[in-house]
């Protein structure tokens, strides 16, 4: 990373300088070390591949892999690149086969990534082939490590990575497995969006529960989520992962709202059945919406859930999908509220359609501005779990982590 | 028994009232117990219910113009949508079923125009006091990767 | 001698068999005799015959779809038709000339919609067995660069 | 090229490293080395611009030229930039002029590129003009060196480039004349594809035998391309153009059949004259396809002519565009066929369309991963011609001279 | 009394002699005295009558054409209309109000299709000599970020 | 700049160097030393924004500015970048205000861009808020230095920036305040278009009267601009600013016309009110179309008056924003008259339709070959103004002071 020189500004934990956000050394650095580096990365659901042969394609930073359900009891995710000639031969979002089949030349793989066929291999009638030390072992593809943890699939390019438990450490394993506690998951459908603006907005976006009792006065409104109800921002001992935690609270005006330029009292709703949630877990809390660095966000909010993928597409742009599971013993009902709920989310989310265009606009804001940069203080500089959300920490917590690892 | 030039003009005051912003005006297409969704090829092809936009009555389009004109926060842009072809695909009683492509395309301040939306729309239309109105419509869209946000109804 | 209806119905059958991707059912929208081409403008207007697409009978179409389904290997993606206005252009005995812009978009995975083609259809209708059918379509496109390939027929 | 830091892998012959297809600092020095360098670049047939004063437009590397019938039996290439202020002052694809007119301010050239006039160049009643010392023989079009062989036109930046027969070689020169034999050519039409990946894949592309094979369904089903024909690989002196010959099989099923998983024994035309192909030339051989670096494809495949021309529009692109010809004193059964065998080729091609979409899916695949390299051991390390077509010879010798121009 | 059917006649020849490039016969599509504008939206909606392209008479029409054909320099494009559904907005005595939405998209050498134009036409049609004629044609484009130059009728 | 290395060619004055327009570091180079420089940048009329409270969005370089009413007699410019986390929170053209509200955390601005308020800033019943140190006046909007002068608004980075008057030098003063008079305006309307070439193209079209006479067919067949015409050619004594100064002359045959390729005699206007002009000025001329570097045109043409505002994006782009405008007090058919002669200016215009193309041909023409360079001494090598039009010394001017700027 020698080509990088930049400096982080004075105030190191209440700055975020805007180069790290646009700066294509920065973000190839990036791939490297944190993409491709010790992190587990998400790769989709098991409900996804169900049957031994079912696979998926996604990507992680911005390889292509290839997630398939290699046998009863084991999921191998390879990448998505024949090691012939580079062919990204699967080219489907998903499928069932019996082998991974390259039709450039007919280099056929097993679904664990071996190298079974190589066509011509011994030539044809005595003509051509391969050298005598062509040797199939050595010509695999590229073969990740893989955890599958109560219904989500992950994967690391990285010998380093601990294990998947360790990597969330005790306090947030508790959190993952609040939601995904080993029931069978099923999914409900997809939402895709390609956002103009650096993968670490979106991290931000979530990591920051500040912005929601503001800027979503659809939230707001309806009290689904305010800074007076009773929530936590959660940071994981290494800063990079966060959560936030939060309680329903009603639509009254008090002593907060009236400091909220946006909230909405006279709005009531025509069909309230898009509100109608019930409990579903043991606690109290109304959302849980975690972000597990970098890859993903895990979402519970009301009786929606959905896991929100992450692709970077370069250092101003990422693609951002939506899977939308229930549980598999759901009754019709429920299924039925968690699509009603959906409405809330998504690229036409009456409450992310606001984030989406809000990380745009930052981008577009500061993008010709790289030496200023962020403040992010609110809530004060330490990078510690507190019981409100009237703070940053967890971005705090990101950046600290970031620095660490990108050696900055 | 509605006829296909009341269906045609229906869908011009359709279709005219969202290219002119008249959202208000929007619910009142669909019939008080309606269905609409938009929805990913993908997700439809799969049998997923998921829908981009759903509604499951008037007063949900209703709540979802009040959260587009009240709630939302977005950048300033133009929709303007081409329909294709009118195609009539059955009639059952006194509904008819009706298909129809839809380009929508999207402007945005200081930006060159793109399209936002491919669609194939898959309507069903009864006649309420001699007017036709939408008792349910499927916009099926192909452009699944959506250019960040999807704001307006199509 | 066929009429405008006519005329418009089978358009609409033919454009949404293919956006519903039916390309067996494709062939029998032509005659048993007939000619097929997607052509690119600067060979139309200088006279060259070369097309990028090209059919003379049935049977060639027949094989083109066999081709493209059972043994062309390409990325997966979405074409979607929004034909112009139908323009009658003449009608000699039976046949009837019939003109139409035809904007084709496509969507592949995760890419954003574009525009794979803009082109103006010139084509020949005749009536078998009491059904319309082409005897003749060229498609003239615009659009000569095209974006690496083009896969489905218009 | 002191900012390109790579080392070739240490299997030197067997290996292509991915960076070769996506490092911009690469990709600028082959515009210098080897677009604008000692190599002939296709620029059409002479069949485009019968007439003098026929002119037409096309792109050498990244330069924009104009070629024109400067005489009776003269053709110039120029550079189509302004020496005024670099205007690219033809863009028509093609027509017919006395002179060569800049609209901007009405520099004038000669269609062999001097500069005849320039608009107020010695004032206007005596005001302004150019000063004394413009001389218009210093500020003519950039002149390119031209030959014009056997009805097609090829250019160079280089005065160091060898007369064109050297450039081929012997052996390639007798290839070269089995199809441009000196006859009229005629045009039949053009046929152009963008194609998201490096040029050199393109090159490869059709110096790989052994794809053809396998990808191409159509082919191997009809017996028109198989790898248990008669066939050879040839590679020039320099390794940097190829051949590959074959005679046309049947489709019949044997040993080497059950070892394409491509092959489909059941399929039959409904009308087959697309493969009604006639003998055309002296020997047996059904194709012929000559790559020639580095600009252009020469295709004589059945009765399907064509001149396939590369233009790179950066590391991970390339127009391509093809002229589709025949004999001037063709029969018009002949012309007929030529342009029904057109539907196995160009955009749309039952068998082009394979390469098209293949070069794509190989940019993706390695685009993200440029440490590592491709394997093409197939038939061995050598780079010597073959009678056969079970191997990667011809890309290896491309990639030989590759290394000795770019000094890699 | 001018009928759907010569609106729908008129508005086929208008937009196949653009897209053919017979500009020369664009002007007698209009009324002698006639009003023809393509404004952008930003304009049009903040009353602001500057237009990109604007005529008042049949003679600047005549003039604009011969502007574009004899003294302006371009680079070489195609142009393509895709007109949306026409609606009838209101006959007063003998002229009737139309509307329309309008895509242009344009292609230059060897570059991919672009949509160049995304707009509503609010037209007014009056009868002469038994002909429909342009008393008025004001095009309101939302693209009003213009890819460089804006060179055809629309 | 260290990162360039390019050396000016020998015949310095009369030659451009075509690295200028497409290098990105030259380019990011410019935006620092010139767009956010000692440069006044134009940023709209004061008639844009008429009462308290109104403000209309722009851009200075890449940067997104706000300007303000922010009093009665005073306007504010302010940079469009939220203090907090960078959002350009200000998305529509136009609009009126009581205050800037980010809608992200509601930080909330004056008209001026001071700090007013931060939602929670003192927290929530007692949780979370802003650490004691935080002090509003730290986090202010970047404000922006302005000058309101006669109806136009300009704003500049750099308190270096000499004051309006005297950046643009006593003559070119005069030109300015002949126009710009103290009257009120009136907006007439918008045109914009975006144009594929670098920014100084536009200018160097502007600065180039010669071309006009040249390329131009409407202008020169109807003789609204000749070589032959009474006119001249000023350069400011820094070499930045130029303007070009012409009389109306007849649609007449004569020695010049002859020289003129492009002049039409046989053209009629079938309705010549396009060209019914009249004079409003004292002085005779007809044209004066000035160039305020680095950002502006400034255009009387006929009865035509617009500003032309440049907005770069990119080496080798720009939007191009046009304001047509009037005087407050114009007759109804003055302001008729002003509309009909926009056919000739804009996107779309008889004249002006000519240079977006002629823009982007030149970039065309020598992007891929930046060793070469531009020839640039019509009418010598010097850089005083002249009594003529045929000559090129107002580009010479400007790169006179744009290598002194950038130290080239
Ligand atoms: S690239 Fe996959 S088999 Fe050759
Ligand atoms: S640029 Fe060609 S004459 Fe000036
Ligand atoms: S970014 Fe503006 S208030 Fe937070
Ligand atoms: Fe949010
Ligand atoms: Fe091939
Ligand atoms: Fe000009």
């Amino acid at each position: 990373m020698n080509s990088i020189n930049h400096t982080w500004p004075a105030d190191g934990m209440g700055r975020v300088p805007y180069w790290v956000y646009s700066d294509p050394d920065i973000y190839a650095a990036e791939m490297e070390r944190i993409w491709y580096g010790p992190h587990w990365a998400y790769c989709g659901l098991e409900a996804e591949i169900p049957k031994v042969g079912d696979f998926k394609t996604t990507t992680i930073g911005e390889r292509p892999v290839i997630v398939t359900r290699s046998g009863p009891d084991e999921i191998s995710v390879v990448e998505n690149r024949c090691a012939h000639r580079g062919f990204k031969f699967c080219q489907v979002r998903k499928g069932n086969a019996k082998d991974l089949l390259c039709p450039y030349h007919q280099w056929n793989y097993s679904l664990r990534g071996d190298l079974q066929g190589a066509a011509f291999r011994r030539g044809v009638r005595g003509q051509g082939g391969m050298p005598a030390d062509f040797d199939p072992k050595d010509h695999g593809l590229r073969k990740l490590r893989v955890a599958a943890v109560n219904g989500v699939v992950w994967a690391t390019f990285s010998d380093d990575t601990p294990d998947f438990r360790e990597y969330l450490g005790e306090r947030f394993w508790q959190h993952y497995t609040r939601v995904y506690d080993g029931r069978k998951l099923e999914v409900l459908g997809y939402n895709r969006q390609h956002i103009k603006g650096n993968w670490k907005l979106m991290q931000e976006n979530i990591k920051d529960p500040y912005h929601a009792s503001l800027l979503h006065v659809f939230f707001v409104t309806f009290g689904l989520f305010r800074a007076d109800q009773k929530s936590a921002t959660e940071v994981d001992q290494t800063g990079r992962h966060g959560i936030l935690i939060s309680r329903r609270g009603q639509q009254e005006v008090n002593d907060v709202t009236s400091t909220m330029r946006t909230f909405r009292g006279d709005i009531k709703l025509a069909d309230p059945r898009i509100l109608d949630a019930v409990k579903e877990y043991p606690d109290e809390d109304a959302i849980q919406i975690m972000t597990l660095f970098p890859s993903v966000v895990l979402q519970s909010n009301l009786n929606s859930l959905s896991t929100r993928h992450i692709v970077p597409t370069g250092p101003g742009s990422f693609d951002f999908h939506w899977t939308h599971w229930g549980y598999a013993d759901d009754t019709p009902e429920m299924r039925q509220r968690r699509m009603r709920q959906a409405n809330l989310f998504g690229p036409a989310g009456l409450v992310s359609a606001d984030d989406g265009e809000a990380i745009e606009m930052c981008q577009q804001g500061f993008a010709h501005s790289t030496d200023e940069s962020a403040v992010v203080m609110m809530g004060g500089r330490e990078t510690e779990s507190v019981e409100h959300m009237v703070t940053e920490v967890a971005i705090r917590g990101m950046y600290r982590y970031w620095r660490e690892t990108m050696g900055l | 028994m509605i006829d296909r030039d009341a269906v045609r003009d229906f869908y011009d005051e359709y279709y005219t009232a969202l290219d002119d912003g008249r959202f208000e005006e929007w619910p009142a297409f669909f019939t008080e117990d309606c269905l609409y969704r938009v929805i990913a090829r993908e997700n439809y092809e799969a049998g997923y219910t998921l829908s981009t936009m759903y509604g499951e009555s008037r007063g949900m389009l209703i709540d979802r113009v009040m959260g587009m004109t009240r709630t939302q926060m977005f950048a300033p842009r133009y929709y303007r949508r081409f329909p294709g072809p009118l195609r009539f695909v059955a009639r059952d009683g006194d509904s008819v079923h009706v298909r129809q492509n839809l380009l929508v395309v999207q402007t945005l301040i200081d930006r060159k125009t793109e399209i936002v939306l491919s669609a194939a729309c898959h309507d069903v239309l009864v006649s309420e006091a001699g007017q036709p109105r939408l008792r349910e419509r499927i916009v099926v869209f192909d452009s699944e990767m959506i250019p960040n946000t999807f704001i307006y109804p199509a």
